[in-house]
């Protein structure tokens, strides 16, 4: 448009730049995180105490290493949450490019890990862009779409990996290391979890297309109305979200003994629920990559917390539900409060 | 005015087609229900159809779950011996998962496809007893193999080794590994397993009545379901939860190549030690670095083996699964079938560095 | 048209529109010249709103030809009208309530700083200012979420001055405001207009139109029908226009026999939303509850209906009390609710016409609690027919409706109920005048019949003409009742911003 | 009995398009019987041995928990709910059996107390759900891992197998020759009350209502929360006894009895035609559902096709199930958008004429 045209008067932002500074502290976090967080901290505070040991190297190690996949996963999962979709083919495809690691690594022996690593996410992202163009062109939910290759590609992967398990033995050491060799105290696959959920999260916060995707998910008719190119954004998110479950196979296959037909299997539900906690609304719209991988965080460190202090390990499925109903409800009290103080206020 | 009476034309042929296929499934049924109705005989040629001529005798593996590399060894055994002892099929089917109850359905398809001999690792002893009662029924024989189904729903079990001495030869590698004193724990597969369970009940015994180990004491049991990850993180826990704890023992080779895994990335490495049941291509890498002294297992491809020859036996009426029958198993030479219908296949055979290398399993 | 040596900005040129067998817009056709305020009327269902959404790229024309400064074009999404310099502001906005009203105007074009990262702070600047200049006090950061319509409103201008828009289509904006937010609003629409942008204002106020727009067209039936230089005409004659025949005829009022009262409401208050409110419909009397939308009059119906909770007060029906928040039991003591949104609330837009229709008998038509289904689709048949509900099947769902006769299918099936009270909310909104007229005549027979209702209208002259009493509402509270003789436009007005009194009661 | 199972007049999803595609979309049960029948043709002429009584105990034994949750879950999904709960609900129970049974409980008290506990669950999911407002899909992932945990807490590690021989025996025992399950007996009442209640009741009628649109159904006197309640109740006590079939199938009472079924049960059931969005769906469409994937299951088994292609199979009609109505519908869509067009060409070529 040219200025000749252009009429309407626009603030001058020099003159308006404003004086009125106040510090914002929702940088990367916003305070739907802050209950998570406060509950980690808690947990690791109580267990800390009732067994010291919880937080020596070795017991920090494995708590950072427990996470690392699901928190990859979760923060992938937090990108298709939040525009009101979800991915439930997570677990299988995590299973696909896992045992595509091990073969390449079996196939040829010398190949660099970074090219291992490159075809596992873009193998990921394949899978993603599957999903993402199932659900954005048939317009389908994206719940039956992913329940569907949930099964389609687990079958891929059995009936590819037949009997066939690749094992530690089978993998370079320099690549299993990566889930062994320290970097500053933290485990070199957990830094490398840490960098992507950040990127992730910066990506939410500070690129036009990813704010787009809240728009998406707190209101999709507006979306269309606005012009967002809906279908884009969510096929852009559901083949970042594959992206991220490609690298977190490709580390599951460094961390974890073994790859086969059924690994990853029932990942799907964990991730949904590991969002879920992290303050990522099921109906979209909010939430953050990096609150999901709290949420990860908490429900793995939950699991080991409890083992640490002795309960008994019968308990532990029935605290990670408790702990999910509690994050949505305690979600849901806020959301509540919020909508009565506004109408006291209006009134 | 249209739409109204295709709402109700389709209603109508919804109908019609429902009624024909109950009709038709039905008189399909009768049409067919001689040749495998359970009262054609007992007998091993009642196998039907396509299986044609006369003493043709097939044989099904159900193995605990498919796709497990200690499974495989054991099948290739099994389609060895099924071979030689003169199956004209045989087969592998099973679930992908090792629940309780996913087997059963694959036990209903063998009963109906007039499957001679069924040989099965039962997942839950109880769980698959009523359909393998049923297969039996139907004229099949059952061999239990690696883990006992209920005694009352097969003919015989074949099993590895008398379950006493792999609860002994682990214990003794242990005690060795650990200076005979000290924690221990086990991690073992599925809370049901029923091999499993007879194994630490003996070892358990054994701790308690064996002055040898009278300095060793056995802290925890934990159970990993035969699931890598999940075995992965019971070991985690077991470390955190049993800061003294001196030794591992994990009769799956499962549990023992995940604890390895664990162990051989953490500080514990060659401070905890670990040994149990586990296979020698699995365990190679971490009997090299240190992180396993020694380990055992029997092998298990002539459990398989050993498996279609007893099936074969019992199919051709050699035995009947009573003590003191007697049959051979092709290169094994002659087997005996002991209590409770229980076949032995011989002595676990230990691992270490110096002769890992001989073994390709 | 007029202006014929001025090339037009905007040129659309017999627009066809048409959703399945409805036929939106059957000739759509308006120039916007730069520098001009221009007027968009006709009656609901006229068509300006599908326009419009052609114009924004929303809608695609079926056929007909559009034109930017004498180029032809063809919008496939919002964004390429919104890339041509188009903005549009649409009745009811659309905020995205889980993102700050900042980000809500910049949504896709927010201002990028370092590594082309979002600028957050800058963003806020920039809305901050724009609010400055519009005199409104709202926090940039604060969520969408909960935000009163007048300010959703103010967000949507806001957004499309950002946009530093040529063409600027507002869908009614001034349905919400209040008196000072209208005045606020005309100045910056003349201050745009100054500077040389192109102004499409859609509204149902003659005054409004009469004292901001330079000329007017007339759409009727989804049809055009005329563009007049606004000196030049009045406001009757562009009813005239809009309505293509004599007032009179639209508002058929019977007498009725008033009789004893049928809905008592005492003392009806929910914390924010209303307060105060007493009043009482009788037997055979039409009462109207005006007022300018946000005013809290649909909510007093939902609660009287027992659709929302209500904090304290009373509603009796025929001498007997209604539990609050139970709405099964207002329906059997004899109420029934035509709802503002017919799509939303009126209807379950996909079922068929018959369940539509019989979904408020179902208790009705069960015995031993197993429906009837043929009683089912006789009854609904009858209704259908009483009410000369035109549809091709009564399987089919009630979305292959026109908008009149959606409405009678809602009408349908509260009437089938038998209703002793009726609430009508906004009976007419978007429907076409023909079924317009039916609707009325049928409230009036009504009425006659004996059945008490209480009518809501964002429409004055269907108020006058219409209602035998008329309450009036502004920010909760009831602020004014006149007689059907001493109604008039003004009076309705005044009270309906009497701000003043509102505050006080 | 089609007849009460099929809805009467199932609302065509595109009655703005005619033509032989949508009429055969119209009724998506009819075509889910069709296909049920020829995957039975189908089965029974090139499967060897499927055409026998014993598929049917077989294949019907296999499929009766799924078919049993299956249709709750069709009340649920249609009225805009989801219930990823109901597998844990009958591990539960069938802890619960296991460990009261042991307990020396006579056997009826057991299934009654299991029945009681599958409702507890029900009313927990419906109050969260319904009454505190959260999504359903939110709460029985919580509540997923929830009662899961519960049944590791009730029973541990054990397993109980000791049940009453007569009970096992009727769980696995078929009419005669028919080959057809004696559990089939009050399955099929369960299924036909549920048809009844979807189908032939104010209250099914609110369901769908309810699907569509919450708000619609509120204006008309709906009391949905309590309606949400009631279905989410429905699918706590019916999977409870599926949990009890399950045990005395299996003769096994476990924790991790029928981990998983729950994507199953919603694979049969959307592939039935019931929409995840609410306000469509049959239940004789989910029994068909049911039926077709334990069909192609077991047939597939029959002729020991691996497991493999069976999880492909299910997911790949699960896809197709939804996307082939989407497609068709927009080529319609497409299709009625040319014919306007050319209408209104041909229309305005004959006004300019006339104008001419």
């Amino acid at each position: 448009m040219t200025d000749t045209q252009t009429a309407l008067p626009r603030a001058d932002i020099a003159a308006s730049a404003r004086t009125r500074r106040r510090w914002n502290p929702r940088s990367l976090l916003s305070k739907r995180e802050s209950p998570v967080v406060l509950a980690l901290l808690l947990l690791v505070l109580f267990t800390y105490l009732a067994n010291p040991r919880f937080l020596a190297p070795q017991g920090l190690k494995d708590l950072m290493l427990n996470a690392t996949i699901m928190m990859i996963m979760a923060a992938g999962q937090a990108l298709i949450i939040s525009t009101r979709s979800v991915d439930l083919s997570v677990g299988s495809a995590l299973g696909l490019t896992a045992f595509l690691t091990g073969t390449l690594f079996a196939t040829y022996p010398s190949i660099p890990i970074i090219v291992v690593f490159l075809a596992g996410i873009a193998m990921g992202a394949g899978l993603g862009a599957i999903n993402g163009l199932l659900v954005t062109t048939a317009r389908v939910p994206a719940m039956v779409i992913t329940l569907g290759t949930l099964y389609v590609f687990r079958g891929v992967n059995s009936w590819w990996a037949g009997s066939t398990q690749y094992f530690a033995g089978d993998r370079p050491d320099a690549f299993g290391n990566l889930s062994v060799s320290l970097l500053v105290g933290i485990p070199i696959i957990t830094i490398i979890a840490i960098i992507v959920i950040a990127v992730v999260t910066l990506f939410q916060r500070y690129s036009r297309s990813g704010r787009d995707l809240y728009a998406i998910g707190s209101d999709p008719d507006a979306a269309i109305v606005y012009g967002i190119p809906v279908g884009r954004r969510v096929f852009t998110a559901f083949v970042t979200n594959g992206a991220l479950v490609g690298l977190a196979g490709v580390l599951y296959a460094s961390r974890f003994n073994s790859v086969g037909a059924v690994t990853g299997t029932g990942l799907e539900l964990q991730v949904v629920a590991a969002a879920v906690v992290g303050g990522v609304a099921i109906v979209g719209g909010v939430g953050t990559a990096a609150g999901a991988a709290i949420g990860a965080l908490l429900l793995t460190t939950i699991t080991g917390a409890l083992t640490s202090v002795g309960v008994d390990k019968f308990w532990q499925q029935a605290v990670v539900g408790g702990l999910i109903l509690a994050s949505i409800l305690i979600d849901r009290l806020a959301t509540l409060r919020r909508a009565r103080n506004l109408r006291k206020a209006t009134s | 005015m249209s739409s109204t009476s295709r709402g109700r034309l389709s209603l109508k042929v919804g109908a019609i087609l429902f009624a024909a296929s109950l009709a038709l499934t039905a008189c399909g049924a009768t049409v067919n229900d001689s040749p495998a109705s359970p009262d054609t005989s007992a007998g091993t040629d009642a196998s039907p159809t396509e299986n044609a001529g006369g003493g043709d005798l097939s044989i099904t593996f159900i193995p605990k779950q498919l796709n497990n590399p200690y499974t495989d060894v054991v099948l290739g055994g099994g389609k060895k011996g099924a071979e030689e002892a003169g199956f004209t099929t045989s087969n592998v089917v099973g679930p992908l998962d090792a629940s309780a109850s996913s087997q059963v359905s694959f036990i209903n398809a063998e009963t109906q496809a007039g499957t001679s001999v069924i040989v099965i690792a039962a997942n839950d002893p109880d769980a698959v007893c009523a359909a393998l009662k049923e297969a039996r029924a139907g004229g099949a024989k059952i061999v239990a193999f690696d883990s006992d189904a209920n005694p009352d729903c097969r003919d015989v079990f074949v099993s590895q080794v008398v379950a006493k001495d792999v609860a002994t030869i682990q214990l003794e590698m242990i005690s060795e590994q650990i200076g005979g004193k000290g924690d221990i724990a086990i991690l073992s597969a599925t809370a049901n397993a029923t091999n499993q369970n007879e194994w630490i009940k003996f070892m358990e015994e054994e701790l308690a009545s064996n002055p040898d180990y009278k300095d060793i004491k056995l802290v925890s049991k934990v159970y990993g379901d035969d699931d890598d990850t999940k075995s992965f993180q019971e070991a985690q826990g077991l470390m955190q939860a049993n800061p003294n704890l001196k030794g591992i023992i994990s009769p799956t080779t499962v549990g023992i190549a995940a604890t390895a895994r664990y162990l051989s990335t953490s500080e514990y490495k060659g401070k905890v030690a670990l040994t149990g049941l586990g296979l020698p291509n699995e365990m190679r890498s971490f009997v090299k670095d240190g992180t396993v002294k020694e380990f055992a297992l029997w092998d298990p491809a002539q459990l398989g083996y050993v498996s279609a020859y007893a099936g074969k036996a019992l199919a051709d009426g050699t035995i009947t699964g009573k003590s003191g029958d007697k049959f051979t198993a092709g290169d094994m030479g002659e087997r005996e079938v002991g209590e409770n219908g229980i076949i032995i296949v011989g002595p676990p055979v230990r691992f270490n560095a110096d002769n890992i290398d001989k073994y390709d399993f | 048209m007029e202006n014929p040596g001025e090339q037009p900005l905007i040129s659309l040129r017999n627009a066809v529109k048409t959703f399945g067998p409805v036929v939106a817009l059957a000739d759509g056709s308006i120039d916007l010249h730069a520098g001009e305020i221009h007027a968009l009327a006709g009656e609901n269902g006229a068509g300006k709103s599908t326009l419009v959404k052609v114009l924004a790229g929303l809608h695609h024309r079926d056929s007909g030809d559009f034109e930017i400064e004498g180029q032809p074009v063809s919008f496939a999404t919002v964004a390429d009208s919104r890339a041509a310099g188009i903005s549009v502001i649409y009745q009811e906005p659309t905020l995205f309530p889980d993102l700050t009203v900042a980000e809500n105007i910049f949504i896709g074009r927010q201002p990028r700083g370092r590594f082309g990262m979002i600028d957050h702070r800058l963003m806020r600047d920039h809305a901050s200012a724009i609010f400055e200049e519009l005199g409104v006090p709202i926090d940039p950061d604060r969520l969408a979420e909960g935000l009163s319509i007048a300010d959703q409103q103010i967000i949507e201008i806001a957004k499309a001055i950002s946009l530093e828009a040529r063409v600027l289509v507002m869908d009614e904006p001034t349905a919400a405001l209040s008196g000072h937010e209208v005045d606020r609003l005309f100045a910056v629409a003349r201050s745009l207009r100054d500077k040389g942008a192109a102004l499409m204002f859609i509204s149902h106020r003659m005054e409004e139109i009469f004292s901001l727009c330079d000329r007017v067209t007339v759409m009727r039936d989804g049809r055009y029908v005329t563009t007049r230089m606004i000196p030049d005409t009045t406001p009757s004659q562009i009813v005239r226009d809009m309505v293509g025949r004599d007032i009179d005829q639209l508002f058929p009022k019977f007498d009725a026999q008033v009789g004893a009262p049928v809905l008592e409401v005492e003392g009806l208050n929910r914390a924010g939303v209303f307060r105060n409110i007493s009043f009482c419909v009788r037997a055979g009397e039409i009462v109207a509850l005006s007022g300018l939308v946000g005013a809290g009059r649909s909510e007093v119906a939902r609660a009287v209906m027992g659709i929302d909770p209500i904090d304290s007060g009373t509603v009796t029906l025929l001498g007997k009390r209604l539990k609050p928040g139970q709405p099964m039991a207002a329906i059997r003591g004899g109420m029934g609710f035509v709802p503002e949104d017919r799509r939303k609330q009126g209807l379950v837009m996909e079922l068929s016409v018959l369940r539509n229709t019989a979904l408020t008998l179902r208790d009705g038509l069960a015995r031993f609690g197993i429906i009837n289904a043929r009683k089912e689709a006789e009854v609904a048949a009858e209704w259908g027919r009483k009410l000369q509900v035109k549809s091709s099947s009564p399987y089919n769902s009630v979305a292959t409706l026109s908008g009149g006769n959606q409405q009678k299918v809602v009408l349908a099936k509260w009437l089938a109920t038998k209703p002793k009270l009726l609430i009508v909310d906004e009976p007419t909104r978007g429907i076409d005048v023909g079924t317009k007229a039916e609707v009325h005549r049928l409230l009036s027979q009504l009425a006659v019949d004996g059945v008490a209702i209480l009518m809501i209208s964002s429409e004055l002259p269907e108020v006058l003409g219409m209602a035998d009493r008329v309450l009036v509402m502004c920010e909760g509270a009831i602020t004014a009742e006149f007689p059907r003789a001493e109604a008039t436009p003004e009076r309705i007005i005044e009270a309906a911003t009497d701000h003043a009194k509102a505050a006080a009661s | 009995m089609t007849d009460t199972l099929t809805p009467v007049a199932a609302p065509p999803a595109l009655s703005a398009t005619r033509g032989a595609i949508s009429r055969t979309l119209a009724s998506r049960p009819a075509l889910m019987t069709y296909i049920l029948l020829v995957l039975l043709i189908l089965a029974s002429t090139m499967v060897p041995r499927f055409a026998q009584p014993r598929t049917a105990t077989f294949l019907l034994l296999d499929v009766v928990a799924t078919l049993l949750m299956a249709m709750p879950m069709t009340l649920v999904m249609i009225t805009g709910d989801i219930d990823l709960s109901v597998a844990s609900v009958a591990g539960l129970s069938s802890a619960v059996m296991g460990v009261l049974f042991t307990g020396g409980m006579p056997f009826g008290g057991v299934v009654l107390i299991c029945l009681l506990v599958g409702l507890a669950c029900g009313l927990f999911n419906g109050l969260f759900t319904a009454y505190v407002g959260l999504p359903a899909l939110a709460v029985t992932i919580g509540t997923l891992a929830l009662f899961r945990g519960l049944a590791l807490v009730v029973i541990g590690d054990n397993a109980v197998s000791n049940f009453p021989p007569a009970a096992s025996a009727y769980a696995t025992g078929s009419f005669g020759a028919t080959g057809i399950p004696l559990v089939m007996l009050p399955v099929g009442l369960i299924i036909v009350a549920f048809a009844v209640v979807l189908h032939m009741t104010p209250f099914g009628r609110t369901l769908f209502a309810m699907g569509h649109s919450m708000e619609a159904a509120r204006f008309v006197g709906v009391n949905t929360k309590r309606a949400r309640l009631l279905t989410l109740m429905s699918s706590g006590l019916v999977s409870a006894l599926a949990g009890v079939f399950w045990t005395l199938r299996y003769s096994s009472a476990r924790s991790d009895n029928a981990t998983g079924l729950e994507l199953v049960v919603i694979a049969a059931v959307v592939l039935g035609g019931v929409s995840v969005f609410g306000g469509k769906g049959s239940i004789w469409g989910s029994v068909c559902g049911v039926l077709i994937i334990g069909v192609i299951n077991y047939a597939l088994r029959l002729n020991r096709i691996p497991e493999v292609v069976l999880v492909t199979i299910t997911g790949l009609l699960l896809i197709i199930s939804v996307v082939a109505p989407s497609v068709v519908a927009s080529w319609s869509a497409w299709r009625h958008r040319r014919r306007r067009a050319r209408e209104i060409d041909s229309t305005i070529t004959t006004a300019g004429a006339l104008s001419a």
